[in-house]
């Protein structure tokens, strides 16, 4: 990597595009010390998976997972949010561009907005929503999604009646209803420079336009939808409210189908790459929609079924057995409306070739992904080239560098994937540019200066309650004056008032003012929710030189007037009980201070393949020392016996010089032939003693123990010569002894994988398959090459060359698991019989070689590994992550990174990713000298505690140990403070802060005194 | 360590419902360990039985306290004006704490049994303890490879297995293994499977209950108070 | 001669013995013993009189066995280990070898809990004792008559002489251990064995293939033991939870067959049944009885004792040998 | 240690009224128990989906209902709460 000699770095980032992927990267980059720039074409971040409903295959919502994320990005201090805005024009070089970016009007002041919404009430236009794909409406003023970041609202210049009226008279309604005095007609827009170091794309893809495919008839009948516009009927705060309904009469649909590659691998006025991710989430709406209206029988049309991620399989045959959802292999020609029913008629061939028409109530087509309509023009405003489809041109060996220094890629734009795939993208390019702007790390970034904390201890409670009207959101269901009067003689409450945003900018300067003016110990206010407010207010009272943990929030808004509308008397009786249990709590409150701990800024990396090699030299370039442990006696792992990518580029000589590269790089210290002995500590503060006898201080840790191929023993693998795994045919063909002319190849897919006890796919065989077919034909196309297979999983942008072996001529027949090919001996040839279902005939095949797609395994140590850094495998060996979409590369206990193969079978360009990745996470943790442990964890009284260890058997964090002398201690850096030893705990020793069971029962005293609401 | 389990909430209310004012006296160490009798349960009892007075109609002050162990006598000093106020104590602590508390108060007040004391165990998992010593006074656990069939075999056999193993298990229940069974797969192990071969003789239980209630004195610290029972015990005479 | 029984001469003179089962009656009207003694008697050379089998109340072992006696049936008293410390064990012996009992059988005896596997109420509640077990109760016995001594050392006036014997479950687990829990009881001085009931006659003939390796066969009588089947629903009962027994699968299948060749008729069912059990008893007592080192048969009709005629005529054990005074 | 905790003077126990049967215009007093992640999230939700319930319940907000002690259950019955909810 050329480094810039002597300009200075910029120590910040710009990044294109608000979607997962761009966030992943805005906050690990802000974490670790740089100022990023996420410039957004909508009006809030979120991108496409905010749209979604669920997400496979755990079924967790989508929402839940995204939101907090969102909420961090939007209030980080070091991320700027420029919403409405694109880029223009970007000049220099890496280390130092120069950025234009258009912003477009919005007419509304984010300074004021406080986003309540009661502008969006009064607006009197309603249009189509975007956001619920034309399913549900919305208003000219409008938020794209209630959870929108930021949820300031923005004007449809296009839509608004007065901004379409030349001189502004007329509606202006949102206007008046506007309190805080926030929309502006006159708003234009502007265009702002930005000077950063580096440039990540994140845009994301459009979702293939499946009108283009009349005969499938989205547009024309309106039962038939698109998998986008199905995922809104799903979701709770969709059009519908979660209840699965037809477009046209409203009824609950029986029979829907799914169609597969709606837009994909068709090369006539679609696609021809694979969209990845549609086989999973038809599979995914399938099973969902099923648990929200038992009757529903889901079908699924489908070439093949491309479940190759982690525990995809094991997802789709929970559908079949489970949720009876149906696989029909099968192409769907035509979609009919049947007239009068609304009801749609299908004609597609069955397996045997018979034609079938069958009726359905609904029809869902699995449309793809396709580059935005102005991809071209936003490649060349970036200066880099793209690929034949419009897709970022990246190498499998750099994954996310495009082809201009300094500007990279993560996420869809790079090509079709998944959000896992997307996610590790993100901290991918966070690793890259953390390696590339090392030096500048912390140089544009603030801290916020706080004045030294008031010593409140001793003192007599003097709580400060403040109880908000919120514009209307409250004060129009719970009489504001009434709380303030039954709360104001509470015993310990110095002061009561109310305030109508207590969020907006003014009412924070009131309260700081306040807790000064009138001494208060304590503050209560009565709002919103906690989640996503506490740590607003608790900034604002530590400005005031208050602990911050002297706060409490009483949620009078969602969980009382928005739910009681209408019922005031009622909800304003049960506002004073939620506030008088605040106070209650309040009274208890003590100052907390979060401890610090230090960190030991350099890397331990278990393997040394290719994910260690690639995360110990990213993490190095970003300066810290890295410590490779490699059991064997060389670097390079699996990939020693690889020759060539799908793509035809050299792996050998790409490992030759990654090698090379770590056993150069000064930062690096290489063991080999070691292991890890012994391991102890926490994020951090970690101390590893080797098998050399050698001990090494790390403060974070990457597992990448890597995996090993299946050895076969079935298809007469080792009692014939003439059957091979395809690394052999590799190695052969590398070495030029193969192919001869007139030998027969025959290839079975799926061995030892996708078969009970390994009901997993091992993903890079049919890579493997297709690569060496290709390489066959073209050295020797007299060569017969036939491969057969259950699904070829060629996926994203690799179904070119699925096509290209086509084109050669290489012959693809299925077979099914239980009617499993049988190989016979045949003299210096070997038979191979097997049913072929387009003939319905068996097939007898002489071969002079028969290859095997033999699947992955984790390796032997992953087990002892796991052991030893008390981290979970799932049923087939593999580590698990921390979270299967957000937190692919983490484990739950901090400071823990998994990369490659140890963690699921990859490709090699996706291990490189994942590496990447691991490096940004770890430099995220070792950019900071300290690591501020959270307040509200759980405090251990020794003189309590009798050592009984109901805590230490229940803690998930493993934070309670046994201690030298004997006895249970507390690590209170690995607490969560989720409290469960309190819980159990026979003594009482464990108490966690803020929520001590003193408090607790405080609040139930409160509640119980209140009276309950009447319900009139 | 000692193992308890609380006696049903309607059987201690049927022994506490016709007194006044009562005390659930905690212990904090074995019984509270097995989340039968400590400061927190005697808490949750005091609770429980305050609101079934109240649901009974039955006016009755409950309050619950505790102390570390109800096994020396000198932890129960701080609290002993108190505890005579109430006209009941009902203690949680193990047997040897309700005996020792009631010899205390000498027949002031009663003490009713909170838990059902019953044995010594070890504590494979949280929340779950096994019987492994009966505390017969003469240990022959050298004989079997460490695995005690006086207590985990239901019959104490001392030359097993008898006719009732199935498969592994003891006739008693499936879910109980047969100790015999343990023992020689375990003296395999230890290669001393023909140690097995020997007849045991006939054992002398009298160094267990059977041989009456015993008492352990170590000479080493209290020699003088040993003389002086003796003197007292042949004045007696 | 140690007792002078007539099972101990059968034993002696190298002919195959017989002993039957009698169950006394929940009941203090002895006629069910006397009705049974006189069913069993001449079909067998003695029978055992079971101690409360299944912890469940019976007249005693003794009384029962004093009545089988004077119906001219030799009995084979059994003493269980649970429900009498060595007090009551020696004096009852005494008090039976006084009455002129002469075989004595020693078991531990089912656990109280176990009380007639749940088809009675029994008393889970009761304290049992097993203050000695079976080896240490044949030690007992073996003290009293050829030492002339009680277990303390007090000296006995006139020595009980007895007929020593001791229960053996070949296939119980740990099966290894079986062959050396066997020598166990030989070492402690028991004359005779009966075996738990025997259906997998390969699995028994290894275990008395160890026996005789360590030569237990010479030393004592072992006697296999058959449970008389009377219908399948039997057999497969024993096979699941009667512990230490195994029933090979082509005997249940045979009792099937014959239960479904009798249609729905009841009665049909229940006759079909009892004979194929009587062939099956028969067969597996030729078995039993080829093998080396066995010297006889322990036979338990349960509640069924009219079927040891037939089973004793067809397997050629019929006349019982007799012996002059 | 030996702390005693005082029969609680503040509402003498035996206002608490036997169940007789139920006055038309009775209202129960329903407490909530809930884990600030999933069923506290839920509540929230709720709210900003507008969605309308009876509001005889209160929340509190636990880090993880694994938190919940059997005390807080019991002095919430003793207090005269109704009913409790525990959701996490």
């Amino acid at each position: 990597m050329s480094l810039l000699s002597n300009s200075t770095k910029r120590g910040s980032v710009l990044i294109v595009g608000g979607g997962i992927g761009g966030m992943q990267a805005a906050l690990d980059l802000a974490d670790s010390g740089f100022k990023v720039h996420m410039v957004q074409r909508d009006p809030s971040i979120g991108g496409t998976m905010v749209m979604l409903d669920k997400t496979f295959p755990t079924g967790d919502c989508a929402m839940c997972m995204i939101s907090p994320k969102m909420v961090e990005a939007g209030r980080h201090l070091n991320i700027d949010v420029h919403t409405l805005a694109e880029v223009s024009s970007v000049e220099g070089d890496a280390g130092d561009f120069r950025v234009k970016v258009k912003v477009a009007p919005r007419y509304v002041d984010a300074d004021k907005c406080t986003g309540c919404g009661d502008c969006e009430v009064k607006c009197p236009k309603k249009v189509s929503s975007e956001f619920d794909q034309n399913l549900g409406q919305r208003k000219a003023v409008y938020s794209l999604f209630p959870q929108a970041v930021p949820n300031t609202r923005a004007i449809d210049a296009s839509q608004c009646l007065c901004l379409n009226d030349p001189d502004r008279k007329r509606c202006r309604l949102c206007e008046k209803a506007c309190k805080a005095g926030a929309i502006n007609y006159a708003d234009k827009g502007k265009e702002i420079e930005l000077n950063v170091g580096s440039i990540i794309l994140s845009p994301g893809l459009d979702r293939y336009d499946a009108r283009a495919r009349q005969e499938l008839g989205l547009g024309r009948w309106q039962n038939v939808v698109s998998s986008i516009q199905f995922e809104r009927i799903l979701s709770a705060s969709g059009p519908y409210k979660g209840e699965v309904k037809r477009p046209s009469d409203g009824r609950h649909p029986k029979k829907v189908a799914w169609i597969q590659c709606v837009g994909s691998r068709d090369n006539h006025n679609a696609n021809p790459w694979c969209s990845s991710v549609c086989c999973m989430y038809a599979t995914k709406q399938s099973i969902i929609a099923k648990e929200h209206d038992k009757n529903i029988e889901p079908t699924v049309f489908y070439m093949e079924m491309r479940a190759f991620g982690k525990d995809f399989d094991k997802y789709v045959e929970r559908a079949k057995k489970e949720y009876g959802v149906r696989y029909q292999r099968a192409m769907v020609s035509a979609v009919r409306e049947e007239p009068g029913t609304g009801d749609l008629v299908m004609k597609y061939a069955a397996e045997d070739g018979t034609l079938v028409t069958e009726n359905f109530d609904m029809v869902v087509l699995s449309v793809g992904f396709q580059p935005h309509c102005d991809a071209e023009q936003f490649a060349k405003t970036f200066g880099i080239e793209t690929n034949e489809y419009l897709f970022a041109k990246t190498s499998p060996f750099t994954p996310v560098k495009t082809s201009r220094e300094g500007v990279f890629v993560t996420g869809i734009y790079q090509g079709p994937k998944d959000i896992p795939e997307t996610v590790i993208q993100g901290s991918a390019v966070a690793g890259s540019v953390m390696a590339l702007l090392a030096e500048a790390r912390g140089t544009e970034t603030v801290e916020k200066e706080l004045p030294p904390e008031k010593d409140v201890t001793g003192e007599e409670a003097r709580i400060g309650v403040f109880v908000c009207h919120c514009g209307t959101n409250i004060s129009s269901t719970v009489n504001i004056d009434e709380v303030v009067n039954a709360v104001k003689d509470q015993p310990g409450v110095a002061y009561v008032t109310n305030t109508i945003y207590a969020c907006a900018q003014d009412n924070q300067d009131m309260i700081k003012q306040t807790i000064k003016e009138q001494n208060l110990n304590r503050v209560v206010i009565a709002s919103c929710t906690p989640r996503t407010h506490e740590k607003l207010f608790q900034e604002t009272i530590r400005e005031a030189g208050l602990n911050k943990y002297l706060f409490d929030l009483a949620d009078i808004r969602e969980q009382c007037s928005w739910c009681h509308k209408g019922q005031n008397e009622v909800a304003t009786k049960k506002a004073i009980g939620i506030v008088k249990m605040s106070v209650a709590k309040s009274r208890l409150q003590e100052p907390l201070q979060s401890e610090t701990v230090g960190v030991t800024p350099s890397c331990l990396v278990i393997g040394g393949g290719i994910a260690g090699m690639t995360s110990a030299l990213s993490l190095a370039d970003q300066g810290f020392p890295v410590y490779v442990i490699e059991k064997d006696n060389e670097l390079g792992g699996l990939v020693k016996n690889v020759h060539r990518t799908l793509e035809g580029l050299d792996v050998q000589e790409f490992l030759k010089d990654r090698i090379e590269a770590v056993k150069e790089h000064p930062k690096i210290t290489v063991h080999t032939g070691v292991e890890v002995k012994k391991t102890d500590g926490f994020v951090g503060n970690f101390k590893t003693l080797l098998t050399d006898g050698s001990t090494v201080d790390h403060g974070a840790v990457i597992l990448a123990t890597g995996g090993v191929e299946y050895e076969p023993t079935e298809y007469l693998y080792g009692q014939s010569p003439n059957v091979v795994t395809q690394r052999q045919l590799e190695k052969r063909i590398a070495e030029g002894e193969m192919p001869k002319s007139g030998e027969r190849y025959v290839m079975i897919q799926c061995v030892g994988s996708r078969e009970e006890p390994n009901q997993y796919c091992s993903r890079i065989c049919c890579q493997d398959a297709v690569k060496n077919a290709i390489a066959i034909k073209e050295r020797n196309p007299g060569a017969e090459v036939m491969i057969l297979y259950r699904d070829v999983r060629t996926y994203g942008l690799r179904e070119d060359y699925y096509k290209k072996a086509r084109d050669l001529g290489v012959i693809f027949t299925r077979y099914d698991v239980d009617r499993k090919p049988r190989v016979e001996p045949a003299g210096s040839r070997v038979n191979v019989r097997t049913w072929d279902y387009m003939l319905n005939k068996e097939l007898s095949l002489d071969a002079d070689w028969l290859v095997l797609s033999t699947g992955l395994r984790p390796h032997p140590s992953t087990d002892r590994v796991g052991e030893m850094y008390k981290v979970t495998r799932n049923p087939d060996g593999y580590f698990l992550e921390a979270h299967v979409k957000l937190r692919p590369v983490d484990f739950p206990s901090e400071g823990l990174f998994v990369a490659g193969l140890g963690h699921a079978p990859k490709n090699i360009d996706e291990t490189i990713a994942q590496a990447l990745a691991a490096s940004g996470r770890a430099g995220v943790v070792l950019s900071h000298e300290k690591l501020a442990v959270s307040g509200i964890i759980a405090k251990h009284k020794r003189e309590l505690c009798m050592s009984c260890l109901s805590c230490f058997r229940v803690c998930p964090f493993g934070s309670p140990y046994i201690a030298e002398d004997g006895k249970i201690s507390h690590n209170e850096v690995k607490c969560m403070g989720c409290g469960i030893c309190a819980g159990i705990c026979p003594a009482k020793a464990f108490q966690v802060n803020n929520f001590r069971d003193d408090q607790i029962l405080a609040m139930i005293d409160a509640a119980a005194e209140s009276e309950p609401g009447v319900v009139n | 360590m000692i193992v308890g389990q609380q006696k049903p909430f309607d059987e201690i209310w049927s022994m506490v419902r016709d007194f006044k004012k009562v005390l659930v006296y905690g212990c904090n160490t074995c019984v509270a360990i097995c989340h039968a009798g400590g400061g927190k349960e005697a808490e949750i009892l005091a609770s429980m039985l305050r609101m079934k007075a109240a649901q009974e109609g039955v006016d009755m002050q409950v309050d619950s306290a505790a102390i570390e162990r109800h096994c020396e006598p000198e932890f129960f000093e701080p609290l002993d004006e108190k505890v005579r106020t109430y006209d009941l104590v009902l203690s949680p602590a193990c047997g040897v704490g309700v005996n020792f508390l009631a010899d205390r108060l000498a027949g002031a007040i009663p003490v009713y049994p909170g838990i059902n004391t019953s044995f010594y165990g070890g504590v494979p998992e949280a929340g779950f303890f096994v019987e492994l010593c009966g505390g017969c006074g003469n240990c022959i656990l050298h004989l079997t490879g460490g695995i005690c069939p006086i207590v985990r075999c239901s019959k104490s056999l001392m030359n097993g297995p008898c006719g009732g193993t199935n498969n592994g298990k003891c006739e008693v229940s499936d879910q109980t293994d047969c100790a015999w069974y343990l023992i020689v797969e375990r003296m395999k192990k230890l290669g001393t499977l023909e140690k097995l071969l020997e007849v045991q003789p006939p054992r002398d239980w009298s160094t267990g209950t059977h041989g009456g209630p015993r008492r352990v004195s170590l000479e080493h610290i209290r020699a003088y108070e040993e003389k002086e029972e003796k003197n007292a015990a042949t004045e007696g005479k | 001669m140690k007792s002078g029984s007539n099972l101990e001469k059968v034993i002696a003179s190298g002919k195959m013995a017989v002993t039957a089962e009698l169950g006394p009656p929940m009941s203090a009207d002895p006629h069910e013993v006397v009705k049974k003694a006189g069913i069993l008697k001449g079909f067998c050379d003695a029978a055992n009189i079971t101690d409360c089998q299944t912890a469940v109340v019976r007249i005693s072992s003794i009384a029962a066995a004093v009545i089988a006696l004077r119906e001219g049936l030799e009995p084979v008293m059994q003493m269980t280990c649970r429900d009498r410390n060595r007090i009551a064990m020696q004096a009852d012996l005494l008090g039976a070898a006084a009455l002129g009992l002469k075989n004595c059988l020693c078991i531990a005896g089912d656990h109280q809990k176990f009380s007639a596997a749940g088809k009675l109420k029994g008393h889970p509640g009761a304290k049992n004792v097993y203050d000695v077990d079976t080896c240490q109760l044949v030690g007992i016995m073996k003290k009293m008559r050829d030492e002339g001594l009680q277990q303390g050392g007090d000296k006995l006036e006139v020595a009980p002489k007895f007929f020593i014997g001791a229960s053996w479950t070949p296939m119980g687990d740990p099966m290894d251990f079986r062959p050396y829990n066997l020598k166990k009881k030989v070492d402690s001085g028991a004359d005779f064995i009966q075996t738990q009931g025997i259906y997998d006659m390969d699995l028994f003939r290894s275990q008395m293939e160890k026996a005789r390796n360590l030569g237990l066969h010479e030393r004592t009588a072992i006697l296999a033991g058959i449970i008389v089947p009377k219908s399948a629903m039997m057999l497969k009962y024993m096979d699941s939870s009667v512990a230490g027994v195994t029933v090979p699968k082509p005997l249940i299948d045979r009792m099937n067959k014959a239960k479904e060749a009798a249609g729905d008729d009841k009665k049909k069912m229940r006759e079909l049944q009892e004979q194929e059990g009587i062939k099956i008893t028969v067969e597996l007592i030729q078995q039993a009885l080829e093998i080396p080192g066995i010297k006889g048969v322990h036979i338990q009709a349960i509640e069924w004792e009219t079927a040891m005629e037939p089973i004793v005529k067809a397997a050629g054990l019929y006349p019982r040998p007799t012996f002059d005074a | 240690m030996a702390d005693v905790a005082e029969a609680t003077e503040r509402t003498p126990v035996s206002t608490i009224e036997k169940p007789q049967d139920i006055p038309a215009e009775w209202q129960p007093n329903v407490l909530a128990f809930a884990c600030h992640y999933c069923a506290f999230a839920a509540a929230d939700l709720a709210g900003v989906m507008r969605l309308s319930y009876p509001p005889n319940v209160k929340i509190i907000r636990l880090p993880c209902t694994g938190k919940l002690d059997h005390i807080h259950v019991l002095r919430a019955f003793e207090r005269g709460i109704d009913g409790v909810f525990v959701a996490g």
